[in-house]
């Protein structure tokens, strides 16, 4: 059993790390000015189930509560977390790839952080703090996928080189095959500038240097939105994301079939 | 008739003459020569089959301590076979698993009954001068070595070897990564065998010595002829087969791939995985069986006849219905194209079909004991001579046995529902392979060594080789038998997550121990084998007192293999004639000698 | 090496139709053994009787033995009286003799990797439909959220409640890969083909908590595809699927969320 | 079969074929009307007859070649 | 190793008994597993297509005119193959090299064809992944041109440094080119089976 407050402090932090993604860079130009803001949803609240963590037992034991889907969250003011914020167009510079890795943990059968960014080429390190098995699955677009398993407690691998996402892309899903409830989200960008919202649905992107740019955000149940922008240097620049209505753009092929179904083997009709 | 004659002459003649001033690497290495090559296809087969075995003998260290790092070759493997504390992964397990069924079956064993002793013998054996298409019998062999390399490559590729079995059933061989290659060595593979398949039908038919007609031949020649029309006729649709799903992985087509389908949350097609739908996976599954199952009695029918040749020679006595058992081969030849779908008995198949294939397979069965049987009544009344190979031959009667009755349970659509996929199919093939046609490839290789060097192997050695595999063997497959009528289902990689793997740990550790016991018995194996072949005893042409031709070639034969032309006058086994002084008559001995 | 009811031999078996199973597996290992002790009897004569020694010579008189015919003959009887008395109506009776489903409990399983998704029909006893695109992680099947007759499906993972002396038909299909549902001790299996919807009966005898295995290999986790089905006494079985009921949506409030 | 025994039985598959294909090409104009067919019909049933004196004159040149 | 094939038996003379000498006997062997192959894509075709709930008509997709062309051209191609062989049988070489150079220029006609037919489908983005059909019209047709291409290495290598042979051994070079064209007439077949079944029916 663990500790349930002191996991969501952890991951609190975890998310602070990632919203001040601009503080780890160099190598391109860094600027002074700071853009910040909210993502807000002003239409009805998703319904959602409690996560069945029947599944696997070693999973339930480690929550006192029911967990929710990540994605689903909506703060009780509206606010949202764990929507992606970044400067899509107009950043020129070319910025160096860190050596320090994101860290992405898997505990009580949950991903934290659930939405995070990084470098291209920044190497990642993936950790299974659970006492059962995980594999952990990418499906990047333009990435190498990659698929490998934690079968138990302890086990962590650093994926660098051409291992890790060497491309930019917004985003990639990365999936537990094994709880099928589990999913983590990556923005890769070749640039230092992007957040994750938090508590509040706040963000906050520093050290922009000024000049134009496109601000788009990236929600995984609520879709995109993008928004030109201009800073000067040392200024701060509000900006505040709203979603009103379901925008899911799921670039999926909607088709008309059952799951998983189809003809009924006809030898064995009942 | 007289056209064949000639050709003997002619073969003797030019060989002698063309032997000795060919180079080094054309002689050894790019020969032509039908028993260079069936050397080099024994060898390679050979170490294909210790790679094999020793992929396996990881796998059984996590089975029998799963979680645990692996001793010594987990520093060795690469990150994705092993987890960051050198214990085996679930991937690697699946590689191993899928990689040690495809080199055990394609690459070790039907190399070495069929590409090895085929090759050697059987133009031996039937007094010919090589085979009938010398080049296309190298090209055999390359090709053959190209897909095993192929298949060695793929471990160290991009997304690693093959991990979707060595049935590779699709989708899921579809949409994991290493199947490409392993695909690409197939069509390699198979082509091969196709080459090989067609040289020996038309050499067997073709180039026969004088007076060696169909029923004079020896079994183990009967044995190759219909193994080589089931390669011919089997096989190409498992080139199809190969072809579609090589086309569904790099072309996007949806031949095994049917509509609907939802991977990883994603729904297809996406733009990594451009599957449109509409097709049937178990189109792969008749296509694959439809080979898979003849591909069975391709392991095992050229053993029968290596075990008769050695049972037959060391009895002093014709074998017992050599008629009966040949017409058996036949017969079993065609039942083995009608019998695939008994793999597929639980794939929802209609209750009609599986009773159609559930009667096909209790048919096949018959003439199986009627092999056997004539095998064991050709004892009765013997003078058995113990020497190491028929210290094989003999132990591959017993563990056939096994093999071929867990195979009635199997073969019954009901029972079959409790012992598919378990372990109990795993024991039940195994005994049929390894024990069965393994054994009988050590006689042949103790057998048929004098001939190919001209030296004896080590008969203490041969015993120190045989007992503690004797033993290892069934300390290995038995406890299987038994995890399967537990339920235990077979390519889990951690048992203990399921009760019934608890339950029946224990014998995982047995058979761990075993495999790992075993390896070590083939230590006296490896020594005898290269150490008589500059220190063993050197031997006449004839050390057993055999009866077939290729005992009256010189050892090591020469280039045409004949010094002068052979006739036929009789049966192959005349051991122990009423009325000889001698106990054996040679086939090509005249009758006024 | 006893757990949850495993011995040495067959595992416990809870299901009606099982023990026939059962019967022709004793059956069969019965004639295995007699064919394997006969054989072994000869051989071992043989190797005794037969050896080389001096003076001794093969007999090369080809011996007339009736014996291996009688044997060659009833191997056929036996295994032709196996197939027709035994499994044949075993077969039938499994595969074809569907119980109607107004007497059965019906349940929908989606296999995927690497999980079982079971699937009630609730109380309105019609099954909600099912769409890809609805597939989210609080949603693995896919239930459409508009359709009224899904609203009270229970949905559950590596979960399968079933009530005793009742006949329940499983209907099998796939998300991904081919899978199997095998549950030893209910003597049951079917491979879950991708495409395809494949019905399935059963009717267990006893209570208990017993393993769903995934027999067919369908990835690197498949050893973690392990679900549990739970035999239930009626009430129990009324008990847990009213439990399981989804309600009223749920009031979650900010100390739900966890970052 | 030597090679002639198998033109023989290519060219019984060929003449088959070209009748079916004509019949089946002209059935296909009188339904969709598409000139195409038409022309395609006629061209296919024209070589049947060419195709039948190649036949005859094929088995008369090659008299002397064996058919195994 | 040329001279390898003189030790071994049959290699130019028919064997007594089966009347056949070992090229030929070998030769058919290989068609009946190539028969194999086929027949397993045939009835994957079948299969698939019985499978599905709904299926173009072939000539509503495809080009049946280009593809009638195609299959009168490796008729005709079959017809000279058999040429070039009678003629070898006649000594003529001189003709046989033309009949098999016609051979060679019929089989790139067809290929010819087969690439037009093919741009013509990209240029549509129609793929192999577009659907089963599709899927199958290329693997199909694209197998059988594998084969055809084969056909004109080996026609080339009759003509060109093969051609020796002819002084050497004439009655061998015959025999190969009497094997080769079993195999043309086998391509040839296929063609005449796939060309109802994919573009027509």
């Amino acid at each position: 059993m663990v500790n349930v407050k002191r996991v969501a402090v952890l991951c609190l932090a975890a998310v602070g790390v990632a919203v001040s993604g601009s503080d780890v860079l160099a190598g391109g130009p860094m600027g002074t000015a700071t853009i910040k803001g909210k993502a807000m949803l002003s239409a009805a609240k998703p319904s959602m189930r409690a996560i069945d963590m029947g599944a696997d037992k070693a999973c339930a034991a480690m929550h006192s509560k029911p967990q929710y889907p990540q994605g689903k969250m909506v703060f009780p003011d509206g606010s949202i977390p764990y929507a992606f914020i970044y400067l899509k167009d107009g950043v020129t510079g070319k910025y160096d790839t860190p050596s320090t890795p994101v860290e992405i943990d898997q505990q009580g059968c949950m991903y934290r952080p659930h939405v995070f960014g990084m470098i291209a080429g920044q190497p990642l390190l993936i950790k299974n703090n659970d006492d059962t098995a995980h594999n952990i699955h990418a499906l990047p677009k333009k990435n190498a996928q990659f698929n490998f398993s934690q079968p138990k407690k302890g086990l962590e691998n650093k994926l660098e080189g051409s291992k890790t996402f060497t491309r930019p892309e917004v985003m990639v899903k990365i999936k537990c095959d094994v709880h099928p409830w589990m999913s983590a989200y990556a923005g890769v960008l070749s640039h230092p500038f992007f957040a994750v919202s938090g508590k509040g649905g706040e963000w906050e992107i520093k050290n922009v240097p000024a000049g134009k740019y496109t601000l788009a955000i990236w929600h995984e149940e609520w879709g995109t939105m993008e928004v030109p922008i201009e800073v000067a240097d040392g200024a701060t620049v509000e900006h505040t994301f709203t979603y009103s209505k379901a925008a899911a753009q799921r670039d999926v092929n909607v088709r008309e079939v059952t799951v998983g179904s189809g003809p009924i083997a006809r030898a064995s009709n009942p | 008739m007289s056209a064949a004659t000639h050709g003997s002459h002619a073969g003797h003649d030019h060989g002698a003459a063309h032997g000795h001033d060919l180079p080094f690497w054309r002689k050894y290495v790019f020969s032509v020569d039908h028993k260079v090559i069936g050397v080099q296809y024994t060898i390679t087969a050979l170490v294909f089959l210790l790679f094999g075995f020793s992929l396996m003998m990881i796998m059984r260290y996590q089975l029998a301590y799963p979680g645990r790092p692996l001793p010594i070759v987990g520093s060795w493997l690469g990150p994705g076979l092993v987890n960051a504390d050198r214990s085996l992964s679930p991937d690697g397990y699946n590689v191993f698993g899928a990689m040690h069924g495809t080199i055990m079956v394609f690459l070790a064993v039907v190399p070495l009954v069929v590409g090895g002793f085929g090759n050697y013998v059987v133009p031996l054996q039937i007094g010919a001068p090589d085979m009938a298409f010398p080049r296309l019998n190298a090209a055999s062999y390359w090709s053959y070595l190209s897909g095993g390399l192929v298949m060695f490559a793929s471990f160290f590729m991009k997304g690693g070897a093959a991990q979707s079995g060595w049935t590779s059933y699709a989708p899921l061989a579809v949409i994991s990564p290493g199947q490409t290659v392993w695909l690409l060595g197939m069509v390699l593979l198979i082509t091969s065998s196709l080459l090989g398949s067609v040289n020996f039908i038309v050499t067997i038919v073709q180039l026969r010595a004088p007076g060696l007609s169909f029923f004079r031949l020896p079994f183990f020649v009967w044995a190759q002829f219909v193994t080589a029309f089931l390669l011919l006729l089997a096989f190409p649709p498992l080139e199809a087969a190969a072809i579609l799903q090589l086309m569904d992985r790099i072309a996007g087509t949806s031949f095994f791939m049917p509509t609907g389908l939802v991977v990883s949350g994603q729904i297809l097609p996406t733009e990594a995985l451009p599957h449109t739908g509409g097709g049937s996976p178990l189109l792969w599954q008749h296509l694959f069986w439809f080979l898979a199952h003849p591909e069975v009695y391709v392991l095992i029918l050229p053993a029968m006849g290596i075990v008769a040749e050695v049972v037959a020679n060391n009895t002093r006595k014709p074998l017992w219905g050599y008629r009966s058992m040949v017409y058996a081969i036949i017969f079993l030849g065609f039942m083995s194209f009608i019998v695939w779908a008994h793999h597929m008995f639980m794939t929802g198949m209609g209750t009609k079909l599986s009773l159609f294939f559930a009667t096909t397979t209790m048919i096949i069965s018959i003439p199986s004991v009627v092999v056997l049987t004539a095998l064991i009544l050709s004892l009765w009344g013997a003078a058995m001579r113990f020497n190491s190979q028929f210290l094989f031959a003999l132990a591959f009667l017993p563990m056939f046995a096994i093999g071929g009755l867990t195979g009635l349970p199997l073969g019954l659509p009901a029972s079959d529902i409790h012992l598919h996929d378990t372990y109990y199919v795993i024991g039940h093939f195994h005994y049929v392979v390894a024990p069965g046609t393994i054994f009988a490839i050590f006689a042949g290789v103790y057998h048929w060594y004098p001939k190919v060097t001209g030296r004896k192997m080590s008969e203490l050695l041969g015993r120190v080789h045989f007992w503690p595999s004797l033993i290892c063997m069934n300390v290995i497959f038995l406890p299987m038998l038994f995890q399967g009528l537990q339920g235990l289902s077979r390519r889990t990689y951690d048992p203990l997550v399921y009760d019934a793997g608890q339950a029946v740990q224990g014998w995982h550790f047995v058979s761990s121990w075993g495999a790992w016991i075993l390896a070590i018995a083939q230590i006296p194996f490896i020594i005898n084998f290269f150490w008589s072949a500059v220190a063993g005893k050197k031997v006449s042409d004839n050390p057993w007192d055999a009866t077939t031709l290729e005992w009256a070639a010189p050892s090591p034969p020469p280039h045409g293999n004949f010094l002068k032309s052979v006739s036929v006058y009789r049966d192959p086994y005349v051991y122990s004639p009423p009325g000889r002084p001698s106990d054996f008559w040679p086939q090509n001995q005249p009758p006024e000698d | 090496m006893m757990a949850g009811g495993y011995s040495l031999w067959l595992p416990v078996d809870v299901s009606k139709h099982g023990f026939e199973i059962d019967r022709l597996i004793y059956a069969l290992h019965i004639l295995m053994a007699v064919l394997f002790v006969g054989w072994g009897i000869v051989f071992a004569y043989c190797l005794v009787r037969f050896r080389q020694r001096p003076g001794h010579r093969a007999d090369a008189v080809v011996i007339k033995a009736k014996a291996s015919k009688y044997a060659e003959i009833g191997v056929a009887v036996f295994e032709a009286v196996l197939l027709l008395a035994f499994a044949v109506p075993v077969l039938a009776r499994v595969k074809n003799q569907f119980p109607s489903e107004a007497e059965s409990e019906v349940v929908r399983v989606v296999a995927e990797q690497f999980a079982w998704n079971g699937h009630y029909a609730g109380a309105d006893g019609v099954f909600g439909r099912t769409d890809p695109k609805f597939i989210a992680p609080d949603n693995l099947i896919g239930l459409d959220p508009n359709d009224p007759h899904g609203t009270d499906d229970i949905i559950t993972v590596n979960e399968l409640h079933v009530p005793v002396n009742k006949p329940v038909i499983v209907r099998l299909s796939s998300k991904d890969v081919i899978h199997s549902f095998a549950v030893p001790a209910l003597r049951v299996k079917q491979d879950v083909i991708p495409g395809m919807t494949i019905p399935i009966w059963f009717e267990a005898a006893r209570l208990g908590e017993f393993d769903i295995q995934c027999a067919q290999l369908c990835g690197n986790n498949h050893f973690k595809m392990r679900g549990r089905i739970h035999i239930d006494t009626d009430a129990a079985f009324a008990e847990w699927k009213k439990s399981k009921a989804p309600g009223e949506a749920p009031k979650v409030s900010e100390e739900d969320f966890q970052l | 079969m030597s090679l002639k025994a198998f033109h023989v039985v290519f060219v019984t598959v060929a003449l088959l074929f070209c009748t079916g294909f004509g019949v089946w090409s002209i059935r296909s104009y009188l339904r969709f009307g598409d000139g195409v067919w038409l022309v395609l019909g006629a061209a296919s049933l024209a070589c049947v007859p060419v195709l039948v004196w190649y036949f005859r004159w094929f088995l008369r040149k090659l008299k002397r070649v064996g058919y195994l | 190793m040329s001279a390898t094939a003189e030790v071994i038996p049959h290699t130019v003379e028919p064997h007594p008994v089966t009347g056949v000498y070992n090229g030929k006997f070998g030769m058919w062997l290989f068609l009946a597993s190539e028969i194999m192959l086929f027949g397993a894509l045939f009835s994957s075709y079948v299969l698939l297509r019985v499978g599905s709930a709904e299926w173009p008509h072939g000539y509503s997709v495809l080009n049946v005119p280009l593809a009638t062309v195609n299959t009168m051209v490796l008729i005709t191609s079959s017809v000279t193959v058999v040429m070039a062989w009678y003629c070898l049988q006649l000594n003529d070489f001189g003709k046989a090299r033309l009949y098999l150079l016609a051979t060679i220029g019929l089989a790139l006609v067809f290929m010819v064809i087969k690439y037009i037919e093919y741009s013509s489908k990209f240029e549509h983005h129609h793929y192999p992944r577009t659907n089963l059909f599709y899927g199958l019209y290329f693997t199909l047709t694209g197998l059988h041109g594998l084969h055809v291409l084969g056909g004109i290495l080996v026609f080339l290598y009759f003509v060109g440094p093969g051609a020796g042979m002819w002084k050497t051994d004439p009655h061998r070079y015959t025999n190969r080119v009497e094997c080769a064209g079993l195999y043309w007439h086998f391509v040839d077949l296929v063609w005449i089976f796939l060309f109802p079944s994919i573009y027509l029916l």
